[in-house]
Formats: C-alpha cells, sequence, structure tokens
C-alpha cells in the first residue's frame, strides 16, 4: 500500500526567485522527483494562509512555500512580510494539531536550480515516508449526517 | 386519553436495555462541563439529575447541521446524479422536555405542509420521543404563555412524570405502545398521582392570541429597533431553536464529482436575504430581529395554524448578550 | 413509502446560447431524459432553480413561453458564483433544473382587456415569457403594449426579439434608454421608463399593467399609473426575492406571512399592499 | 454605583452623549449590555466583578453609529479594544468616550492617550486557568492536541457567536461570507468548523485583546478564545509587540523587522 502511494504536494512560489529557480533546474537537466505541482505567484507576500490551508482542503499530502532569500525580495519586502505571517500561521497549525511537517518553507533564489531539485527530493521523500495526509482528508467526510 | 402507568425506576434501567437490545440509541441528556448535552447513554443512570433544558435542541435528529441532499459526478458533457438516502437511525429521544417535544410538530410543519422533505420524514419515521415533564423551570422558561405545560403531553410518545420510586408514565402513540410492548411487564398500573400537583408552576407571562393579533399592526413600531440594539446579530438563537427550521443549500465539489449539503442557516445573519443586486429587504438588524418575532408568532399561526415557539428559552439561555426573549414578548405584548 | 427527493434537478442540456447584453446570457435548455421532457408543463410567471454543478443553485424566472415546447429558457446576469459558472458553459453542457414553482400570471383572467408591459434592464426576461405567450394567443386580448427601458442600448436585452416586435402590427412596442445611455443611430426614446409611460397617454380602462423593473423604477412607475387611473388590482408585478430551496422551507423569500416561492412570484399590487415592504 | 449613574446622567443631560453603554440585570442575575438613553435607563446600570461582556463590539456597528457619540463603560479589556479599533482606524479619536473606574471614582477618558495613561496604572494579564489551558495544550503530543481540537470543534454549528460579539470582528464582508472562491467550506462538518477557526484565531493575530468573548459567547462552550490568545501571544514573544496598547501601533503582521528571527524557514 505504501509503495503505491505517490505524495501530491503543492509549491507556492514567487516568480522572481523560486519560479525562475525551478525553470532553471530544468534547463540545468537536473533530475529531481515529479511529485510537485508548482503555483506561481508574483510574491511570496501574495501567499496568503489560505492559500496553504486550502491546498490541504483540496488534497495536498504536503505544501512546499518559497520564494526569495531576505533582502532579496524583487518587491524590496514582500517576503519579510511573508514571513512573519509563516511564523505566526506555523505556531497556530502546530498549536490546533495540524502536522506541521508537512509544510516546508524555503528561500530559494532564480540561481539555486540545485538547491530547488534537492528540495523537492527531500520533501517528497519526507512527505513519502510520511504517507496521505490522512487526518486531514478525513475531515473532508466527518460531521456530514 | 392516554393509559397512565408506573415505571420504576429499576424498570426504567430495563427498558433502557430493552430499546438498546431493539436496535435503537437512546439519546439524553447528560453532563458534560457544566453543559448538558443531548447524548448517546446507555443506562438512566448516566442521564443528567439536575437539568433544566440541554444547550442545543434534539432537532438534529431530524435535521442535523449538515446533511447531504444528494452528489452527482461530471465529466465533460455529462453529469451523472446520486439520489442521497438519509442515513436514519431508530432513536429514542429521552428526558427530552416537553416544550422540546412539542417543537417536532412546528419542523413538520414547514418540511411536509407542501412538498415533502424525505430526509426529514425518514429521520422523523424512525424517532420515538420518551419525555420528561418539568418539576422547576427558570427565568428563561414562558411554555405556558404559548399553549404548552410542564407536563404537556403534545409531541411526546410516552411522557413520564417523576413521582416517587420512579415515574408516571402515560402512554400517548403508537410509537409509544410499540415502546410499551416491547416489555409491556415494566409498566405497573398507575397510582392516580396527579401529575399538576408535581409539574412546575410557571405563570403565564403575556397573552400570547392577543400578542398575535396585534403584531400586524405593529410592523412598523419603534419598538423594534429597540429591542434590537443590544443583538449582535449572531445565529446562536436560532440554532439552539428547536422550532426554528431555517436553512442553506451549499454545494461542495471538485472538478470530477461533487455535493449539496443542506445546512442549518439563520435570518438573524445580515447575508440571509442580501439579492444578487445588491439590494437587502431585511437590511438592519432591527428588521431581522422583527422577522425573527415575526416567524414565530405571526406568520406560523398564519400558515400552520400553531405557533413557531414553544417556549423553551434555549434562545435566551445561549445569547452572549441576553436578549430574552420572553422579556421582549412581554414588552410587545404591552406595547 | 420511498419518497421523492424534492430537491433533485433535472439535468438539461444548452442547446442554444445568445449574448443579450454584456454579462447577460440566453440558454435554450432541453431535458436529457425522454420522459421528464413529456411530462413537463409550466405556465407564464413561474421561475426555477438552475444549477451549475460544482457550483450552486440560483433562482431566475422560466423567460420562454409555455407556448414554444420542447425547452425552456433562461436569461441571466453574471454576478455571482452560480451566474459566473453557468456564463462559462457551452453548448452541448449540462446544467441542472428544479421547477417549475410558483403562482402564474392569470391569463385566463385577462382575456379580452388591453395589456400593457412595463420593464426595465434585466427584468424584461420574465415578462418575455407573458409577452411571447400572449402574442402565440393574440385573439385572447385586445391592445398589447410593451415599454421597455434600459441604462443603455447595449444593456437591452433580446435585441432581435425587440426589432421582431417593433415590426409587428399587433404589438406596440416602445423601448427607451436612459440619458447618455443612447448611441448616434438609437431610434428608440431617450428618458427614463416612468416619465415615458407617463407620455404615453394610457387609458386605464379595461386594463392591466404588467411592471417589472428594479426597485426604483418601480417605485417611481406606480404613481404614474395610479395618476393614469390604474387601481392596484389591475397592476401586476413579480418579485424575486432570494431563495435556495423554491419549496417553502428554507424561510428566506417570505415577505410577511407570504412566501415568494409559493404564493408568488406573481402579486398584484392590491396584494402588495397588504404585505410588509420587505421585497 | 452612585458615582457612574450620577456621571451618565450628567453626561447625557449636557447633550455630550446621545447614549451610555453599560451593563444591566438580565435574566437570572447576569449581566447584559445595556443602552441608557433616558435618566430611567441610566437607573437601571450596574457596574460588578458579573459584567464581562466587552462593549467596543458595538461600536463599529451601524445600529450604534446612527445614535451619535456613545460613552461607554469600559472594563480594561473594553479599553484595549478601543486602542486597537482607533489604531486600525476604525474609530476617531475623538469619538471615544469612555467611563472606567479607578477605585470608587469614575473617570471619563476622552482620548486614546487619556486610556493608554489610565491602562498603563494596570496590568490585566491572561486569566490563570486559560494560561494553564494553554500550556497543557502544549505540552501534549500534535496527534493528541488535533484529537481534542477535533473534538472540542465538533460541537461547533457555525452560529458566529464568537466572530460577532468580537471587538476587533468588524469587517463588513466577512471571509467566511466570500464565495468566489469559497475559501472555508460554509457547512459545519469536521473541515468547515477546522478551518473556519483557524481563520478566524489567524486574522486575529496579533489584534486580539484578550478580552475572552468569543470563549464566553460560545453556546456550546469550545474554548475558541484559546485559539486567539494563543495566535496573539505567539505575535506577542516573536515580534514584541500587543494589540490594544496604544492608538499608534501598526498591525504586527502588516510591517516587518528585516531580522525577524526564525528558525524554520531553509
Amino acid at each position: 500500500m505504501t509503495e503505491s502511494f505517490e505524495p501530491k504536494i503543492t509549491a507556492f512560489v514567487c516568480n522572481w526567485c523560486t519560479y525562475a529557480g525551478a525553470d532553471l533546474t530544468g534547463t540545468s537537466r537536473i533530475n529531481y522527483q515529479s511529485n510537485v505541482r508548482v503555483l506561481r505567484v508574483p510574491c511570496t507576500g501574495r501567499i496568503d494562509f489560505m492559500l496553504l490551508m486550502k491546498a490541504f482542503q483540496k488534497g495536498s499530502d504536503g505544501v512546499i512555500v518559497s520564494g526569495c532569500h531576505p533582502n532579496d525580495c524583487h518587491y524590496t519586502s514582500g517576503n519579510y512580510h511573508a514571513r512573519r505571517r509563516w511564523m505566526v500561521y506555523k505556531d497556530l497549525m502546530d498549536f490546533m494539531g495540524v502536522d506541521t511537517n508537512r509544510v516546508t518553507f524555503s528561500w530559494v533564489s532564480a540561481a539555486e536550480g540545485a538547491r530547488w531539485a534537492q528540495l523537492v527530493n527531500e520533501v517528497t521523500d519526507n512527505i513519502r515516508n510520511l504517507g496521505p495526509y490522512a487526518e486531514y482528508k478525513a475531515l473532508a467526510v466527518a460531521g456530514i449526517e | 386519553m392516554a393509559d397512565t402507568f408506573k415505571l420504576t425506576h429499576e424498570n426504567l434501567d430495563g427498558l433502557f436495555a430493552v430499546l438498546r437490545k431493539d436496535g435503537r440509541r437512546v439519546l439524553a441528556p447528560v453532563d458534560a462541563d457544566g453543559r448538558t448535552e443531548l447524548n448517546d447513554v446507555e443506562k438512566p443512570g448516566q442521564v443528567s439529575k439536575s437539568y433544566i433544558q440541554t444547550i442545543m435542541s434534539a432537532k438534529d435528529v431530524v435535521f442535523p447541521k449538515v446533511e447531504r441532499l444528494l452528489s452527482y459526478t461530471t465529466e465533460p458533457g455529462s453529469v451523472e446524479l446520486h439520489d442521497a438516502e438519509p442515513h436514519a437511525l431508530p432513536t429514542v429521544l429521552f428526558g427530552v422536555r416537553p416544550c422540546e417535544a412539542k417543537a417536532f410538530g412546528a419542523l413538520d410543519a414547514v418540511f411536509n405542509w407542501d412538498y415533502r422533505d424525505k430526509f426529514f420524514n425518514a429521520r422523523l419515521e424512525k424517532m420515538a420521543v420518551i419525555g420528561v415533564s418539568c418539576t422547576k423551570a427558570d427565568d428563561a422558561c414562558f411554555c405556558t404563555s404559548v399553549g404548552g405545560g410542564p407536563a404537556d403531553t403534545k409531541g411526546s410518545d410516552i411522557l413520564l412524570t417523576p413521582i416517587d420510586g420512579g415515574y408516571l408514565a402515560e402512554v400517548l402513540t403508537d410509537k409509544g405502545k410499540a415502546i410499551q410492548a416491547l416489555a409491556p411487564q415494566l409498566f405497573t398500573p398507575g397510582n392516580g398521582v396527579d401529575k399538576a400537583m408535581i409539574a412546575a408552576k410557571l405563570e403565564q407571562a403575556f397573552d400570547q392570541p392577543a400578542l398575535t393579533a396585534k403584531l400586524p399592526g405593529m410592523f412598523e413600531n419603534k419598538l423594534w429597533e429597540g429591542q434590537s440594539l443590544r443583538c449582535i446579530g449572531c445565529g446562536a438563537c436560532a440554532y439552539v431553536c428547536p422550532t426554528c427550521v431555517c436553512f442553506d443549500i451549499q454545494e461542495e465539489a471538485d472538478p470530477k464529482q461533487g455535493q449539496r449539503l443542506r445546512c442549518w442557516d439563520s435570518c438573524g445573519f445580515s447575508m440571509f436575504t442580501l439579492h444578487a443586486s445588491g439590494h437587502n429587504p431585511r437590511e438592519t438588524q432591527s428588521a431581522r430581529w422583527r422577522q425573527r418575532i415575526y416567524h414565530k408568532f405571526s406568520t406560523y399561526p398564519e400558515r400552520y395554524q400553531m405557533l413557531g415557539c414553544v417556549g423553551c428559552g434555549k434562545c435566551t439561555r445561549a445569547c452572549p448578550v441576553d436578549m430574552n426573549l420572553r422579556e421582549h414578548l412581554v414588552e410587545a405584548a404591552n406595547a | 413509502m420511498t419518497e421523492k427527493n424534492i430537491y433533485l434537478p433535472y439535468l438539461m442540456r444548452i442547446t442554444q446560447i445568445t449574448e443579450e447584453s454584456p454579462a447577460v446570457k440566453t440558454f435554450r435548455l432541453e431535458f436529457v431524459d425522454e420522459v421528464a421532457a413529456q411530462n413537463f408543463n409550466f405556465k407564464t410567471g413561474q421561475f426555477g432553480l438552475y444549477s451549475a454543478f460544482g457550483e450552486g443553485e440560483s433562482t431566475f424566472c422560466i423567460a420562454s413561453s409555455p407556448t414554444r415546447k420542447g425547452y425552456i429558457e433562461c436569461t441571466f446576469r453574471e454576478v455571482g458564483r452560480v451566474t459566473a459558472a453557468l456564463a462559462d458553459k457551452e453548448v452541448g453542457d449540462i446544467v441542472g433544473f428544479r421547477g417549475p414553482y410558483g403562482n402564474v400570471f392569470p391569463l385566463e383572467a385577462w382575456k379580452g382587456k388591453n395589456l400593457v408591459f412595463i420593464a426595465g434592464g434585466i427584468a424584461l426576461p420574465p415578462l418575455r415569457s407573458v409577452i411571447w405567450n400572449c402574442l402565440d394567443l393574440r385573439d385572447w386580448f385586445k391592445d398589447i403594449t410593451v415599454v421597455y427601458g434600459a441604462r443603455s442600448v447595449a444593456d437591452l436585452v433580446y435585441k432581435h426579439e425587440l426589432k421582431e416586435w417593433n415590426e409587428r402590427t399587433d404589438i406596440n412596442l416602445v423601448t427607451t434608454v436612459d440619458p447618455g445611455g443612447e448611441t448616434p443611430d438609437w431610434t428608440g426614446k431617450v428618458g427614463f421608463v416612468p416619465p415615458v409611460v407617463e407620455q404615453l397617454g394610457l387609458s386605464a380602462e379595461n386594463t392591466v399593467a404588467i411592471v417589472c423593473g428594479p426597485p426604483i423604477m418601480i417605485k417611481l412607475t406606480l404613481p404614474v399609473l395610479e395618476k393614469l387611473g390604474f387601481a392596484p388590482d389591475q397592476i401586476f408585478t413579480t418579485l424575486e426575492n432570494r431563495m435556495k430551496c423554491g419549496l417553502g422551507k428554507c424561510g428566506r423569500c417570505n415577505t410577511g406571512s407570504s412566501y415568494v416561492c409559493k404564493d408568488g412570484p406573481v402579486y398584484t399590487l392590491a396584494q402588495l399592499n397588504e404585505l410588509p415592504a420587505e421585497y | 454605583m452612585e458615582a457612574l449613574k450620577q456621571k451618565a446622567k450628567e453626561l447625557l443631560q449636557k447633550g455630550d452623549v446621545k447614549a451610555v453603554l453599560g451593563y444591566a440585570v438580565g435574566t437570572g442575575n447576569v449581566r447584559r449590555p445595556h443602552f441608557a438613553r433616558t435618566p430611567e435607563q441610566v437607573d437601571r446600570l450596574v457596574l460588578d466583578e458579573k459584567c464581562t461582556q466587552n462593549l467596543a463590539t458595538y461600536l463599529t456597528k451601524h445600529e450604534v453609529k446612527h445614535l451619535g457619540k456613545v460613552a461607554v463603560v469600559a472594563l480594561p479589556a473594553t479599553q484595549r479594544a478601543l486602542l486597537q479599533l482607533v489604531a486600525e482606524r476604525q474609530l476617531r479619536d475623538d469619538a471615544i468616550c469612555l467611563l472606567a473606574m479607578d477605585g470608587t471614582e469614575v473617570k471619563v477618558l476622552p482620548s486614546g492617550a487619556a486610556v493608554e495613561q489610565h491602562l498603563a496604572l494596570k496590568t490585566d494579564a491572561m486569566p490563570t486557568a486559560d494560561k494553564a489551558m494553554i500550556e497543557k495544550l502544549m505540552a501534549m503530543t500534535r496527534e493528541q492536541r488535533w484529537a481534542y481540537w477535533q473534538q472540542e470543534l465538533s460541537r461547533c454549528v457555525k452560529c458566529y457567536a464568537c466572530r460577532n460579539s468580537c471587538p476587533m470582528c468588524y469587517c463588513e464582508h466577512c471571509t467566511m461570507d466570500c464565495n468566489r472562491p469559497q475559501w472555508v467550506p460554509v457547512a459545519s462538518h469536521a473541515l468547515g468548523n477546522l478551518e473556519y477557526h483557524m481563520v478566524r484565531a489567524m486574522h486575529l493575530a496579533g489584534r486580539c485583546v484578550e478580552c475572552g468573548e468569543c470563549g464566553r459567547a460560545c453556546p456550546v462552550g469550545i474554548p475558541v478564545h484559546l485559539l486567539t490568545f494563543f495566535a496573539e501571544e505567539s505575535t506577542a514573544k516573536q515580534f514584541g509587540q500587543r494589540a490594544g496598547h496604544s492608538t499608534k501601533l501598526d498591525y504586527a503582521l502588516s510591517t516587518f523587522k528585516p531580522d525577524d528571527k526564525e528558525t524554520f524557514i531553509r
């Protein structure tokens, strides 16, 4: 059963750094696991926590959030704003018992193609080990008569 | 009239066992962290000893807070519909108060006055009510003002009234008789106790027929605005109410399949009547508060020849800002 | 024993889509199920709940005439979650329909009378059903007048039909657009609906007026009709309160003790005067 | 008590305010919010330790705004909420007229600055029981916390009493009422309940004045206030600022410091 499990991972990435970085991974012909669906947004500042929630709601087993390194934001400070919100949101998720091992926050620049591949591989292996996010998926049917 | 028996405490133990053996769950008021909830119980010993009312009403047994009406699967150019079957469990409601027992009639009126609602009906059919008369009332209660009473039989299949050593048992309906028939020996001959002596005394607070008669002329009265000023517009009153029946239909779907769910809703929410154009027939909280009163005390009598309120006072107890319904009705009746 | 699920919609196939004006579309819908198609009947004035599977249900009138068999039509403006999803549909797609619900326009009672239809903007669809129904039973009635106004020329719906009505001699069509909404080649009137109605010099004698439009138009048109001598029971309108069930249960469409979904949507002004103004 | 009534009557008579919002005795001796617009209504005012509601909730409501200027009998939590509402530009500083008790004296606090000064005199820490409960939850395993909240939230019926009683939940159009997209399921099933409470807590992080009104308002006794308390504490701990302490503070989550310290971003 676990052997056939292929995790579904949603990645929210910023347009300027991580998306470009992921692009570089491809053009550099670096192989990495294909479990990640990449969703590009202009800036990490746009990645509302509700998007992460929605990803789990729609069946993701893991989520990656990634953007420009601090001080490198295309819009100067979007990633700083995002970082504050992630800090609180991660705490809150943990307090409510949501599995924070399933969310990975990271900085990947446009030059770090190899880093992106490594990140995706690590996260995918990790989620594969954790198995499907059954707890959250069970919510969708609980409480309906 | 109803057949009257005695049901001793020991025999009630036996009755619970028999009901469960018959495949029915028994839901009864249970104390939980200072709240009284309606929970699945095995023995009468688990039932709360001191409750006046449960916080939530028992309506979710027949009208759950979320229930599936239908589901479907979709593919480009085609849709396959799947009817939903209510998952109705044989249920005995034990220990609900006469006011709440009566409330099922008010729900039935809406669900079946014209089109028949199969979901409600399937659940109602599998439910029986063993009510227990009230021996005390609190400041929120006003059943006697709305045609009920602490030992009123309406809505119960069997009504129990506490007496020494057990209960006076009135077997009132065919469903009640069917329960009795499961273990007739548990029901011993009654001893002619006058239940009116035991039941709580609750003075009538206002003249309801007079209130109903004058409401149509009071629509524009400033009273509603004054009363509703402290209302915060939440749905607590409607959601604990045993007769509030307003609902929403919500769709939940992904690209290949979906379902329609019926969910509780409340006329107190500002979005409830909001039109697509942005126009809202009930724009202010006072208009929504007025709707709540009128629906129960004017619309219901006119359409269904009964009241949409049983005087249980749950709304008053649940309200975060203590909107006391009895008090407001008295004020309206005296206006 | 087993009861019918009253919330189950019919499946309907979209067979034609007409773009009426910006964000307004008309769908022609045919039953997927042959038997349902055979058994389906409605009368003019009734409405239904149309569903976009995946998003939910929305309430619109049936905009086609019951005299045109084999299909129903609905016209809607894209404003919310459901209508946006419907607007994305293409010919051949499946939507849901529950209905027909509500009461009807009393055409029998209007026999031998003059009819005046007054509509504004997106409120023509409910009247379009009646108008075609009356045109298909043309010898039942005397004069038929239609006054239709919209914000601008682009906002007029059913442009082809307006052209057809304009060319017919058995119906008097007056179209108007709000000042500033006209185009250089606009041949209709310019002005708001109420004064246009007033200028027509209609006689209230043996006439019924059917009014439907935004609240402000209705509010200003009613005094005009009153001035022309129309009694409240000669004026009809159709309400569209928010609904979820259409079956007299969900509790949101009522005005006073009247359920718009059951006792309405068609009301005379005389009836509305008896109700609290919660519509 | 008499001093409060005296002051309330004075304000009404002078026409300084159109109403005095305080507390009165309600059903079964509970305390309820009370709008006093006449001297007789002022006589029903009470103020004692049974008064708990955060009356600041009312000041952003249309119906109350229409009354004109309202004087508010303000507990410390109400005062904090007012400061936060001014900080968030929901109330004008000159709309403030608070009646606060200082011993047996009644103080009129006519501005945010006055409230800040008055508040600075007292500390109003989180109730011990709530603090202990948060600590107890944090000592659990994640799975236990999940089970705890699932159990608690299963009673939620989404009556929105928590939202509507909250002084900081003043949005005209709540996220819960948005359906394009439908962020959170409307239905009160397990998913809808979890996500609703998560969004509510997150939207109050850095804004919660820790009055606990949401928890008291809940008809089914879910300790929903622990969620917003926790989110607020997390914000305070990490960014060093608390809601409801000044009219001048920016919302902690709409600002940043380049050296905000985190440990989990890779």
